[in-house]
C-alpha cells in the first residue's frame, strides 16, 4: 500500500523488538467482543490513484462548475480570481504539512506570515489587533458576542435584522447554551437599513449590537452613529464584513468605531470550495482587549542572539493552558487560508485592492443599469459595493434561481433560500458581481431573466 | 551513515554574543535565508496584479462611504511574493522534510492524490448555495463520506458540518444538552480526565457545564470504580479519550458506558487519536454516544501550519435527532438531499420517522467540503484493508519507539502493557536542571521536529512520540538512535543542551518579553 | 537589518578536519538535512504504487523475452519519495530562493500562471499525433507564438521545432548549409568570435564547418575592418551574439551584414541575449539572417535544473524554404495546418508560391509544446509594452551593478559606454592568489547564487553579472553591498575566502577526483 | 506590471546614479535607424492573470482530451497514469526555478537527482553508465549514431526499417550534413521482423546498426544475434526504445548485447504534452566509452570535510570546454523530465514497474483478443508489449482513424501518417493500450471500428 513504508520484513523484526507474536498481542486491551477480526464489511478495499481519481472525478462531474456559466452567487461567499502563484504558496510542503508553530525555532515561516497576516487584517479593519484566524465568519461572529459579553459583563446581543440569517443562526444556536439572550429578525425590504430602529434596541443590558457592513442585502450604510449610541449605553459594537473586497473601496468599520470587527476572509485568497474551509477574521479597535481575544495571536521578540523572531503568545488565554477559563475551545484554526488570504493580499497590495474593489463596483453598477431595464425588475437598495438586491414581480425569486440554474446560469441567491419562511422577502433576489464577471454574463442573466419573468406573467 | 556521537558531546559553534551581529553581510548562511517583513519590502504603489487603473470619474455608488484614506497594505509583485513566502517556508519544518512524531496531532503523511482531487474545478469553483440540482457531486460526496465514518464507527449518524476537533467536540455535548433538556432534566456536571486534552474542559465549560476530574489509575487509566461512585443525576456527561492522551486504550470504556447510560448520562468520546485502532474497533461497539473524528489527523487532511481541520461527529441512536443542521442524506430513490432548516422536519419525518430536534446550527454553509473530498480520497486509497492497516503499522511503530529507549528513559505506562498509537515518556532524572525542553530542543538540531512535549500533564515533563504508520522502520531507528544519545546527555547533565537548537533559522525565543509587552503587528520604524 | 561587515571579516566556524565526522548524530544541522541515496534506503519489493499484483498465469505474448533477473531498481512509498525529493531540493538554489545574476542565463522569474496553463488538460494530455480536426488548439498556440515572434525580431519565417538554443544554432547552421547548397555553393568555414558560447563553435564543427576566430576590438566588439578583411567566398557564414557575450551591443550589425550578404555568406545571430533588446530593436532590422531564441530565457520558461528550453529560429526570407519540418501555419480561410513531410510542397506551392526545400526533421514530433504554452502565456501576459519595459529594466539593472562596482573591482569594458543586461568583471588584482572562484564561492556563503565565472574567456577571471528586469532595487542594492565586501576581501587577499562556502549543504567539491577516477552511478556497497 | 518589480521612483534613483537622463541613454549603441520608439505595432498590450487564462483556456478547449475519450495512440508517446506527487515534487521552486548545477556546493538537489537518475536508467537499459538526459530519443538516436562514427572511426549507419520513422527521419537530416552514409527502409509488412536481412547489410564499413526494441509496429525480437553479428564486423549495436514500461516485461537490450541503447523517456512520469519536452535517455554498456558519450554526467566525489557530493564530470567532452571538438553541441538538458522520470521510477521501483508493465500487456492481450473478433481485422504481431499492429480490411487506416475521431475514439496511428508515400502500409493502424486504457474503451474501440469497416465494405 502505496502510504505505508512498513515491509513485512520490518514488521517482524518489529514484532521480536516488542515482543509480541502478532500484531493483536498489541490490541490486548480492546475488550474480545468488541475487536473486529477482518476489514469492515460493506467497505471497499483499497484502489490505485487512477481508480480513486476515476471515481472523484465523476462526482466533480456532477456539479456545475461556478467559472463554466454566468454566475452571480454572493451572500457570503464570493468568486474572484485568485492568482496562480498563491496556489503555489499553499503547495510548499513547509507550509501544507507543518502543525501549529509549537517549536518556534523550526516555525518561522509559519510565524512570521501570522504576524504579516495579521497586520494587513488590522489595517483592513481598521483595527490595533487581529489574531491568527478563526474557523470562518460565523463563528468568528459567534466568538465577537462571546467576548462582548466578557468584556462588558452583559448578556445581552442585538443583531441586526440584515446580519447573515446563518451567522443569526450560529450566535443564536450558541446563546441557548450559554445562556446569552439573543434578539434579532429578518431585514425589512428597504432601500435602507433601520438603523435608529436598531439603536433604539441598545439599553444598559446590552452587550454588543452586531451589524453586517455591507449588510445581507448588499446594503452600505455609516455606522458612526451606532457606535455613539452603542457606546453611550456601554455596549460595544460588533461590525461582520462577509466580503473583505469591499473595504477596498469603502471606509472600514474601525474608523467608524466599531469594537470588534470580524468576518470571512474567503474572498481573498482562498476560493468557493462549497462552503468551506473558510478563513474568521477577528480584530479589535482598542489594544486593551486583546487578552480577551479568542484564538491565537503570533507576536514579536528577540532570540538568544537578539535576532528579531516570533511567536505564538498570550497563550494564557487558550484552551491548552487555560483549559475551562480559556477565552475560546478553538485549537486547530484556519491557517493555511490565512496564508492563501496573506499571499493575496500581498499580491493586491493597497494599490491592487483599491483597483480590485474598483473593477468590482464598476461592474455591479453595469449589472444594476442592465437589470433594471428588464422589465418587472427593480433595485432596492440606494447604495452597493458588488453586490444588490433586486425585486422580481413574480411570486417566487427561488423558483427563477432554479429556472435560471436549467438555463445555465447561476443567477444569484434568492432570499427565500436564506429565509424560507418570512414571505415578504420571497421575490428579492441577491445578485454579487465581481471581477471574474463579464458583460457577456450580465447580458445572459438579464436576457433569461427577462424570458422567465415573461413566460410566469 | 554518521556513527552516533558518544554521550557528552558539545557543539563546535559558541553562541554568539547577544548583540544579533551576523558572521555575513546579509545576515544569510548560504540556503538559510533571511526575510524581512512584506512591510519593510513592499510599497503601496507596488503591486503584483495587473487590474485596470482606477478611473475617478467612474460612477460611484457607494453610499457616500467611499475610503478616503489609505488603508496601509503594500504590495510586492509576483517575483517578489513567490520568493518572500519560499524564504520563509524555508524557516519551517514539515511532514515533507522529517520525521514529525508530535503526540496526540497525528502527522501523518499528507498523499497528494488529495490535494489533486479537492482542486477539481467540480469541487473547488462550487458555491455553497447553488441550487441542488447543481450540487449532486458535492452532496454524494458529503454523503459518501458520512457512509465511510459510520461504517468505521458503527454509530447511528453524523454531523458533517463542524469545522475542527474542537468544534466537534462542541457539536457533541450540543447534542447531549439538547437531548437532556428534550427529557426536562437540566444537568450540571461534565466529567473529564486531568489528562484529557485542553479542548475538552474549554468545550464543557462553554456550553456551561462545571468540569469535574475524573480519577486515573497508576495504569494511566481511567479509574473505573471511582468513576461509577461519581455517577449521578448531576453528570450529563463523561468524556473520555480513547486511546487516551497517555497512548492507551481505555479497556473498561465499555463498562463505563454502560454505567454512566444506567445513571442517565451520555459518553463522549475525543476522537482525536481514533488512528490507533481504525479498523480494529468501533467505539459504537463500546457505548459511545458522540465522538468527534479529526479528518486533519486519522484521514490524512494537510494541517497547514496550524488548519484548516475538519471534525465531523458521529452520534448514537439516542443523540442523532438533535444533530445541528445542515445535513446531508440519500433517499432510496439514490437521490442525495440537502438538509437544512426549511426541509429538516418534513425530511426527517417521511425518512427517519420521526421528527428532528436540531439543536441548531453551528456554521454558516455546510462544512468542510475541501476537507471531505481529500479524506474521501484518503479513504477510498486506502480500502477497508489498508486502514486497518494504517492502525496496526501505527501502533507497531509506537510500541517499537517505546521498547527501544524504556531502558533509558522513565516511561511511566510501560509497565501496564502494549501503548497503542503514543509512545510516553517523562524527564524524571535529567541532570543539572535540564528538562524535556533541552531535549526537544536537541533534537530540532538532529534533524526532528520534536515530540508533543508537556501534555500530558499527569506525566512530568511528558514528551509524547507519536510516529504515525506512514513513517518507515530507517527513520525510526534514526530517530532512536538521535534520541538515545540526547538522553543520554539529558541525564549526564550536558549543559550544552540548554542552548539548543544551534542551527535551526533561530536559537531560542523570548517567549516571555513577547507576552509581557505584545507586539502583535507591524508599525513603522519610530523615526 | 544587519550592517555590512567590514572587510577582513573571519567566519567564526573553522572548516573541521576532514574526517567526514559531524557535530550531530544524523549528520543533519536542524533544517539542513542529509539525505541518502534511494539505493540505500528502498527496497526492491517496496512501490509507491497500488497495481495489481502479477498473475503468474497470465497469457504471455512477449516472443519468449520475459525478463527473468532483476532489473535492480529500488521503490519508496509515496510519504518517503515526497520526503526524499523534498529534501533533496532544500540542497538546491533556485530563483524562487533569491538573486540568481547568472550571466547569460537570463535567470528571471518563471511566473506561475505560465506552469498552471501549460498544465491545463487541453495542452498537457493531448498526443502529438492525433488527427488534425482534434488538435486544432494546440496548433493554434504555436501559430500565435510563432506570430510574436515575427513580430517581436522583425523576421521572415521561424522554425518551432528546435528543443533548446544549442538545437536552434544547429537549426540555423543546417538553414544556411542548405541554402548555401541549393545554389551550388560549398563553403567550408564559419566565422565565431572568441567570445561565443562554447555551444556556436560546437554546432559549426557538427555541420562540418571549419571554426574561424573574428577578432574583437579593445571595446570588446567584432572588429568590423578585419571581419571585412577575412570574408571571401570560403565563408559561410558569421556566428555573433547580441548583445554579445561581454553583455555589450553589437553597434556595427547592420554594417556587418551587409558585408557578410556582400561576400555571399550569411548572418547568424545568437539570440541567447534576447532579453536585453526585446521591443527595443529587431535583429531583422539589422540584417540577421537566423536567429535562435531560447524560450527559456527570454520568455520565462523555467529552466528546471538543465532544461527542458525550447529554440525556435526566426529566418529571414533567403533562408525560410529550407527550413526543418514539421511547421505550423495558418491560411486564409482561418484554419491552422500542420505541416508535415507528406504536405509540404503542396502547401508551400498553395500558399508561399514556391517549392519547400525543407532540410529535413531535427525531431519526432513537433517541437516544445509545453514550453510554448508557458511562452505565450508570458507574452500574453506582458504585452508589447510589457516586453519593451521587460528589455529597459534588465538594462538598467545592469548598468546600475556596473556603474556600483566599477570603483572597486577590473570592469575591462565599463569606459566604453552602457552594458546591456550584464555587467563584466575581471579578476585583476585580487591579492594572495584569490580569484574569481573564491569571490564566487564567497557570495554562495551571503546567500546568493553566483555569477557566471570565467565565460566569456576573453576576459581574466570573468565575472558576467546578468540581474534580469524581476529583480528589484533593494534585492540589488543587497547584492552590492555583499559583493563589494568580498571584493574588498579578495583585494585584501583575504584567505578565509578560498575555503569558502562555509555554510552551504557542502564545502567545496573535488571535481579532479570526480573526473580521475569517475563514480557515474550507484554500485551497492562491497561487503 | 506584475512580473516588474523596479518602481517609477527606483528607476529614477537608477539612472541618476548611472549618469543617464532616461532609460534610451542606455540603448545609444543601437543604429538609430533601427531603434522603436514605441510598443511593437500590432501585438496587444499588457493583460491581467485572468484574461490570459481566459485566452489560453479558449485555445486548451479546442483540443481533444485523450484522458476525455477511449484512446489508443502510442507510437513513441505513450499515456500513463502519473501519480499525483510526482508533480508535487517537480513544481518544487529549488528543482523548477534552479539552473545547471555548475554551482555544486548549492545544486545538490538536482546533482544527486541526476546520480539516481543515471542509475536508474542504466539498470533499466542493462547498461553501465547512463548519462543525465538528451532532448528526446529521436535526437538521442542521431547521437548514438555520431558516437558510433567517433568510436569505429567508419561513418556507415545501418538502420533497422523497423525504426520509428521520425527517428530515421532525424538520423537521416544530420548525416546530410555530417557526410555520413545512412541506410534505411520502411518496414515489411510481416509478422517477425527480417533480422537476417539487416545482419546482412552489417559490412566493415559499418558503425552502427540501428534497432528499435519493441519496434515501430509494436513486434519484438531477441537482438542477441545481431549484436553478434555487428560485434563480428567490428560495429556497434545500438538498440533504441520508446517505451521504457516495456522494459519491465521484456529482457534489457544491455542484456543482449546492446552497445548503445537510447530511447524515449516520456512514458514514465512526462506526460504527453502533444509531443514535448521529452526526455532523451542515453546510455552505453561498456563503461570504457564513457568519454565519448555526449551530454552532461554527474559523478560521485567528496567535499573538503570528506563528505559525499555530486558534481558534473568529465566535462571536456562538452561544448562549454571543448567547444569545436566537444562530442556534441548539447547544452541544455531535459534536467525536469530527469526529474519527474525519476520520481516516478522510484515511486514505481522494481516490484511497481513489473506489476505495470504486466498491467499493461494484460491489456493489451484483452484487446487484441477483441479486435481480431471485429471482421475484416487482423493481428500483425506474433509477439508485442502494450502496441500491436493490425491490418484493416479497407482502403486506408488513416480515413479510418479520422472517422473514429469523429465518433469520439481517438484509435490509434495510422501507419499511413507515419509513412504517407507507402502504399503497402495504408492498410495498419498502429494500437497502444496501457493501464489507462478500460475494458469499456477496448468495447467502443472494437464497436466504432466494426461499424466503420461496415460502412466502407
Ligand atoms: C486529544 C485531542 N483532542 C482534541 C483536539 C482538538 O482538535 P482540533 O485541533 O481539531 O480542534 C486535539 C488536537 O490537537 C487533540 O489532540
Ligand atoms: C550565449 C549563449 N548561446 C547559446 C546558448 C545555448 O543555449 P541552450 O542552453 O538553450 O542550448 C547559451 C546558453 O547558455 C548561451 O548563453
Amino acid at each position: 500500500m502505496r502510504y505505508l513504508p512498513l515491509t513485512d520484513t520490518d514488521r517482524g523484526e518489529m514484532l521480536a523488538k516488542v515482543g509480541a507474536a502478532n500484531i493483536d498481542d498489541l490490541f490486548v486491551d480492546v475488550p474480545e467482543v468488541a475487536r473486529l477480526d477482518g476489514p469492515i464489511h460493506g467497505l471497499p478495499m483499497h484502489a490505485s490513484e487512477m481508480a480513486v481519481e476515476r471515481h472523484m472525478k465523476r462526482l466533480a462531474g456532477k456539479n456545475t462548475v461556478a467559472g463554466d456559466v454566468p454566475f452571480f452567487l454572493g451572500a457570503g461567499a464570493y468568486r474572484h480570481h485568485v492568482p496562480a502563484s498563491v496556489d503555489t504558496v499553499i503547495q510548499r510542503g513547509e507550509f501544507l504539512t507543518a502543525y501549529t508553530p509549537y517549536q518556534p525555532e523550526i516555525a518561522q515561516g509559519t510565524l512570521q506570515m501570522l504576524f504579516e497576516f495579521q497586520t494587513q487584517v488590522a489595517k483592513l479593519y481598521g483595527c490595533a489587533v487581529a489574531n491568527a484566524s478563526l474557523y470562518d465568519g460565523s463563528t468568528a461572529c459567534w466568538e465577537a458576542v462571546a467576548m462582548a459579553t466578557r468584556v462588558t459583563r452583559r448578556n445581552r446581543a442585538v443583531l441586526s435584522g440584515a446580519l447573515h440569517p446563518h451567522y443569526s443562526e450560529v450566535v443564536k444556536t450558541m446563546a441557548q447554551f450559554t445562556g446569552d439572550a439573543i434578539a434579532d429578525s429578518a431585514p425589512a425590504i428597504q432601500a435602507e437599513p433601520d438603523m435608529d430602529g436598531l439603536s433604539s434596541r441598545i439599553d444598559d443590558e446590552t452587550a454588543c449590537v452586531v451589524v453586517q457592513y455591507p449588510d445581507i442585502l448588499g446594503r452600505i450604510t455609516d455606522l458612526t452613529e451606532l457606535a455613539h449610541a452603542a457606546h453611550e449605553k456601554g455596549a460595544l459594537l460588533v461590525v461582520v464584513n462577509t466580503e473583505p473586497v469591499a473595504l477596498g473601496a469603502i471606509k472600514s468599520p474601525g474608523e467608524m468605531g466599531a469594537d470588534i470587527v470580524v468576518g470571512e476572509g474567503q474572498a481573498i485568497g482562498v476560493g468557493l470550495q462549497f462552503g468551506g474551509p473558510y478563513l474568521g477574521l477577528f480584530a479589535v479597535r482598542d489594544p486593551k482587549h486583546v487578552r480577551q481575544m479568542p484564538g491565537r495571536l503570533c507576536g514579536e521578540t528577540l532570540d538568544a542572539e537578539g535576532k528579531r523572531g516570533f511567536v505564538l503568545t498570550l497563550s494564557t488565554r487558550e484552551q491548552h493552558i487555560r483549559r475551562e477559563k480559556a477565552t475560546s475551545n478553538i485549537c486547530t484554526n484556519s491557517g493555511l487560508c490565512a496564508l492563501a488570504f496573506s499571499v493575496h493580499m500581498t499580491l493586491l497590495g493597497e494599490k491592487g485592492l483599491r483597483e480590485l474593489a474598483a473593477e468590482n463596483h464598476r461592474l455591479a453598477c453595469i449589472a444594476v443599469d442592465r437589470l433594471v431595464q428588464v422589465p418587472g425588475v427593480s433595485l432596492l437598495n440606494n447604495a452597493f459595493f458588488n453586490e444588490f438586491t433586486i425585486m422580481l414581480d413574480c411570486k417566487s425569486a427561488r423558483d427563477v434561481v432554479r429556472d435560471l440554474a436549467d438555463r445555465g446560469v447561476l443567477g444569484g441567491v434568492s432570499l427565500g433560500r436564506l429565509y424560507p419562511g418570512v414571505e415578504r422577502l420571497q421575490q428579492a433576489l441577491l445578485v454579487a458581481v465581481t471581477e471574474t464577471t463579464t458583460e457577456d454574463d450580465i447580458e445572459a442573466l438579464a436576457t433569461e431573466l427577462e424570458a422567465i419573468i415573461k413566460e410566469a406573467a | 551513515m554518521n556513527a552516533p556521537n558518544k554521550s557528552g558531546w558539545k557543539p563546535a559553534m559558541e553562541v554568539a554574543d547577544a548583540t544579533g551581529e551576523s558572521v555575513t553581510t546579509t545576515g544569510n548562511r548560504a540556503l538559510m535565508l533571511e526575510e524581512p517583513l512584506i512591510f519593510e519590502i513592499g510599497h503601496a504603489e507596488t503591486t503584483g496584479v495587473d487590474l485596470p487603473e482606477i478611473d475617478p470619474a467612474a460612477p460611484s455608488r457607494l453610499g457616500g462611504l467611499a475610503r478616503d484614506e489609505a488603508i496601509g497594505l503594500v504590495g510586492l509583485t509576483e517575483p517578489e511574493t513567490v520568493r518572500h513566502y519560499t524564504r520563509l517556508s524555508r524557516q519551517n519544518y514539515g511532514i515533507d522534510l522529517g520525521f514529525f512524531p508530535l503526540g496526540s496531532c497525528t502527522m501523518k503523511h499528507n498523499p497528494r492524490l488529495n490535494e489533486k482531487m479537492a482542486r477539481l474545478p467540480g469541487f473547488a469553483d462550487v458555491h455553497p448555495l447553488q441550487p441542488v440540482s447543481t450540487i449532486q457531486g458535492a452532496l454524494e460526496v458529503m454523503n459518501e463520506l458520512a457512509h465511510w465514518l459510520l461504517d468505521l464507527t458503527g454509530m447511528h449518524s453524523v454531523a458533517m458540518s463542524p469545522k475542527a476537533g474542537a468544534h466537534g467536540e462542541l457539536c457533541g455535548i450540543l447534542c447531549i444538552r439538547a437531548a437532556l433538556e428534550a427529557r426536562g432534566d437540566a444537568r450540571e456536571v461534565v466529567l473529564v480526565p486531568e489528562s484529557a486534552h485542553g479542548t475538552n474542559p474549554a468545550t464543557a465549560a462553554f456550553a456551561n457545564y462545571r468540569v469535574e476530574n475524573i480519577p486515573a489509575t497508576p495504569q494511566g487509566r481511567v479509574d473505573l470504580e471511582a468513576l461509577k461512585a461519581r455517577l449521578g443525576p448531576d453528570v450529563a456527561a463523561v468524556m473520555i479519550t480513547n486511546p487516551n492522551t497517555c497512548g492507551l486504550f481505555e479497556p473498561d470504556l465499555r463498562e463505563i458506558s454502560d454505567a454512566v447510560h444506567a445513571a442517565g448520562g451520555f459518553v463522549y468520546c475525543d476522537g482525536a487519536n481514533f488512528n490507533a485502532i481504525v479498523g480494529k474497533v468501533r467505539p459504537g461497539d463500546l457505548g459511545v454516544d458522540a465522538m468527534h473524528i479529526n479528518l486533519h489527523k486519522t484521514f490524512s487532511t494537510p494541517h497547514g501550519g496550524g488548519g484548516p481541520g475538519s471534525g465531523p461527529v458521529v452520534l448514537s441512536e439516542a443523540l442523532a435527532p438533535f444533530m445541528p443542521l445542515p445535513y446531508t442524506a440519500r433517499t432510496k430513490d439514490g437521490v442525495v438531499h440537502l438538509i437544512e432548516e426549511e426541509q429538516a422536519d418534513d425530511f426527517a419525518r417521511e425518512h427517519f420517522g420521526g421528527e428532528l430536534s436540531s439543536f441548531g446550527r453551528m456554521t454558516a454553509f455546510h462544512g468542510q467540503m475541501g476537507m471531505f473530498t481529500r479524506a474521501l480520497t484518503y479513504m477510498l486509497s486506502h480500502g477497508a484493508d489498508g486502514l486497518k492497516q494504517v492502525a496496526e503499522d501505527a501502533v507497531l511503530n509506537a510500541n517499537y519507539i517505546l521498547r527501544s529507549l524504556e531502558d533509558l528513559l522513565h516511561a511511566p505506562y510501560a509497565d501496564s502493557g502494549p501503548c497503542m498509537h503514543e509512545a510516553l515518556f517523562g524527564d524524571k532524572d535529567f541532570g543539572n536542571g535540564l528538562s524535556t525542553l533541552d531535549l526537544a530542543k536537541g533534537l530540532i538540531d538532529e534533524g526532528f521536529h520534536p515530540m508533543t512535549v508537556y501534555f500530558p500533564l499527569v506525566v512530568h515533563g511528558a514528551m509524547l512520540v507519536e510516529p504515525t504508520e506512514t513513517e518507515s522502520k530507517a527513520s525510526i531507528d534514526q530517530f532512536i538512535t538521535a534520541f538515545r544519545s540526547l538522553a543520554e546527555r539529558a541525564l549526564a547533565g550536558d549543559e550544552s543542551l540548554k542552548q539548543a537548537p544551534y542551527f535551526a533559522p533561530r536559537r531560542r525565543l523570548d517567549e516571555t518579553a513577547a507576552a509581557r509587552k505584545p507586539k502583535l503587528a507591524w508599525t513603522p520604524p519610530e523615526e
